[in-house]
């Protein structure tokens, strides 16, 4: 089961910021664990960030983003209470995804 | 002259990596998860942890690491956040001191009960002072067994805590070394631990911070919880005194 | 060595706040202290320089330190002959900090942790700054029988030069062996090594 | 038919139109590249001018590879994607954002870098590229015991 993201989307000046943390080890398959073996390739491949139901950043990522990823973005035109959903997808299939209201 | 130019930039712009990674740390992951540890039932009593009490009363968090070590007298000891959460497993859980300290540091994959507690309780105080206990007789004497330790060399090459924390302006590799029995050092420190550190992805608590500066130094292990690692904690928390607190942090 | 602590029972001030006493605090450290690994209860048994050092922060009446010092110089055993071994070896010694803690499997080759605290080659950015720069070392210096045995015995026992050095006795220590000393010897004071570029 | 076809092909290899899936999917072929100069081929990027509208905040030097954060934006008008490469990395390609109508050209992310290298941030606007470029040396933190 993934484990837990969260969100904050704050409106500032002239943009809202979204920030949002995943929890994800983004293996590189280059790693060996505390039994000398290689642990396999596991990363997030995609996230998207939605504005009312409409993708409005979509991210196409490789492993050599860090484990744990934090990301922020910046959209224009929204307003306090709009809906922002952010959503990954990762190598083995499995996906995650966390929504809140701009603040 | 070159060098000593090349070296100063160097380690302003390591400030400057450190205050970029701080400002995207995932440490609030480790705080939703310790939230459902704190909420969760487990035990021989099968019960959560929200009835423990951390000095503010039972279930009380709001300031609560803010004010911590200090001596609790159900216990008769001083106590810090970890040993204290240690406490309650054993009283209120019903769990053994085997079971609750079988894995009290966690790693990367899998980060421990009591590091993500930690994470969560240290949050909830939050913009309060570090206003660790320092009058009771035992609280005294905790911060002066802090301050001998600090400066006790033991171990297989001769080290104290002073050694790499004793003079200002030195580092070891890049990283700046706080000289931690002065204030205006210590309180920029403790006001952010607990914290995530990037270096190793892990949550890391101050009593891991203890433990991993003991096996360096070439020492035997100090014992989770013992008195020897709540009275240093105690004695750097009462040096920081004051300060507002403004973790968990981000470390490198 | 007896002798020097007695003279230190006189000269030492008891300090001002009520604080345990060396042989208090050891003490409790062994009561809250547990072997792990290759870290055994022994090394928490303070010896005559880290007592010292324990009472006087760091700064003995300079009777005791020379005392103190002569014994431990006669714990470095000088190889015969050249003290200068291969600094591409040595290289990756100063690199590493490895070695003796309880996560260290025993008997594995220890790192002499040099970057750690001075700066050798300039090609190695990140190094530390509790100990002296080290850069040049051997450009000024040469590279002597007399200066050879100086590094050398500097990197066994710190402490036969300074007292309360903060630099391990890696020599004495078992951290390093004498020929890793000798490869360290070579990088500080070879012509040839980045140290001395 | 066979002119609709000859045209739409026409269309896709002058770089018209874009196979829809390619937006949404993963780009298989551009994240396995060892080189960046394959990387941004398989992106379908040739020549990117330099631009002083693309800014990359970065550390100079990262005390550690695991965790190198940067800050990118772009001010170059009609800005539609932002393309992370890290030259020697053993895939250099790091990311790839597309920006819709709603979301300004910036991001921040943290990424891991095996070793001193160029970062090189690429724009995409108006079926042009543009590229910006800034050195991170990556060192040693701790003690590495």
């Amino acid at each position: 089961m993934p484990g837990p993201m969260k969100m904050r989307a704050t409106l500032g000046q002239g943009f809202t910021e979204v920030r949002v943390l995943m929890t994800h080890p983004m293996e590189t398959g280059q790693r060996k664990d505390s039994d000398g073996k290689l642990v396999p390739l596991h990363f997030i491949q995609n996230v998207t960030v939605k504005l009312n139901g409409r993708p409005v950043v979509e991210a196409q990522i490789s492993q050599a983003v860090s484990r744990n990823p934090v990301f922020s973005f910046r959209l224009k035109g929204s307003a306090k209470g709009d809906k922002i959903e952010v959503s990954w997808l990762d190598n083995q299939g499995e996906s995650n995804s966390t929504e809140a209201a701009v603040a | 002259m070159a060098c000593a130019a090349q070296a100063q930039d160097a380690s302003k712009e390591i400030q400057r990596y450190r205050q970029m990674i701080s400002e995207g740390s995932p440490a609030e992951l480790f705080e939703l998860e310790g939230e459902t540890l704190w909420k969760k039932a487990q035990g021989p009593q099968n019960v959560s942890l929200e009835k423990c009490d951390l000095g503010r009363g039972p279930g009380l968090l709001k300031g609560a690491y803010a004010r911590l070590p200090r001596y609790f007298k159900d216990a008769d000891r001083v106590m810090d956040l970890e040993t204290r959460l240690l406490h309650c497993m054993l009283t209120l859980q019903g769990r053994s001191r085997e079971e609750a300290t079988k894995r009290v540091f966690g790693t990367a994959d899998q980060p421990s009960e009591m590091e993500s507690l930690s994470a969560y309780i240290a949050a909830q105080s939050r913009g309060m002072k570090l206003d660790p206990g320092v009058a009771h007789p035992k609280e005294k004497q905790s911060v002066d067994l802090g301050r001998a330790l600090y400066f006790h060399r033991a171990g297989a090459w001769d080290f104290s805590c002073a050694s790499c924390h004793g003079e200002e302006g030195k580092r070891i590799r890049m990283q700046d070394l706080p000289v931690l029995y002065k204030p205006e050092h210590a309180r920029p420190i403790i006001a952010t631990w607990p914290a995530y550190r990037v270096s190793t992805s892990q949550f890391v608590t101050l009593q891991w911070r203890m433990n991993d500066c003991y096996r360096q130094m070439r020492t035997p292990e100090p014992n989770f919880g013992s008195e020897t690692t709540v009275a240093l904690i105690h004695f750097l928390t009462a040096t920081a005194r004051g300060e507002t607190y403004r973790g968990p942090g981000s470390k490198r | 060595m007896n002798v020097a602590l007695g003279l230190l029972g006189a000269l030492v001030a008891v300090p001002a706040w009520a604080e345990p006493t060396p042989a208090e605090v050891q003490k409790i450290m062994q009561r809250d202290f547990h072997p792990r690994g290759q870290a055994t209860m022994e090394r928490l048994a303070q010896d005559g320089v880290q007592r010292v050092c324990t009472e006087t922060r760091d700064k003995p009446p300079a009777e005791v330190a020379k005392a103190l010092e002569a014994d431990q110089m006669k714990t470095i055993a000088f190889p015969q002959g050249s003290l200068m071994g291969d600094w591409k070896r040595g290289e990756p010694i100063a690199q590493s900090g490895r070695g003796l803690t309880w996560a260290d499997k025993a008997g594995e080759p220890g790192g002499g942790s040099c970057y750690n605290c001075h700066e050798l080659s300039p090609k190695e950015l990140s190094h530390g700054t509790i100990g002296p720069s080290l850069r040049g070392f051997g450009r000024t210096r040469g590279a002597s029988p007399e200066i050879q045995r100086y590094v050398y015995g500097k990197i066994t026992n710190a402490k036969a030069y300074n007292l309360c050095s903060q630099m391990p006795r890696l020599g004495l220590s078992g951290t390093l062996t004498p020929e890793q000393i000798k490869d360290l010897v070579a990088l500080l004071l070879d012509p040839a090594s980045p140290v001395n570029e | 038919m066979n002119t609709l076809r000859r045209a739409l092909l026409a269309a896709f290899v002058i770089g018209i139109v874009k196979p829809l899936a390619a937006l949404a999917a993963w780009n298989k072929e551009a994240f396995g590249a060892k080189t960046a100069g394959d990387a941004l081929k398989s992106l379908g990027i040739g020549n990117a001018a330099p631009s002083k509208d693309l800014a990359i905040d970065a550390p100079e030097i990262a005390e550690n590879g695991a965790v190198v954060p940067l800050e990118i934006s772009s001010a170059i008008p009609g800005t539609t994607a932002l393309i992370v490469v890290a030259d020697n990395n053993p895939f250099p390609l790091i990311a790839r954002f597309d920006f819709k109508e709603g979301a300004l050209p910036f991001v921040k992310v943290n990424v891991k870098m095996g070793e001193t290298s160029d970062v090189r941030v690429l724009a995409e606007a108006g079926g042009k590229h543009y590229v910006a470029t800034k050195e991170v040396k990556v060192t040693i933190g701790g003690c590495g015991g």
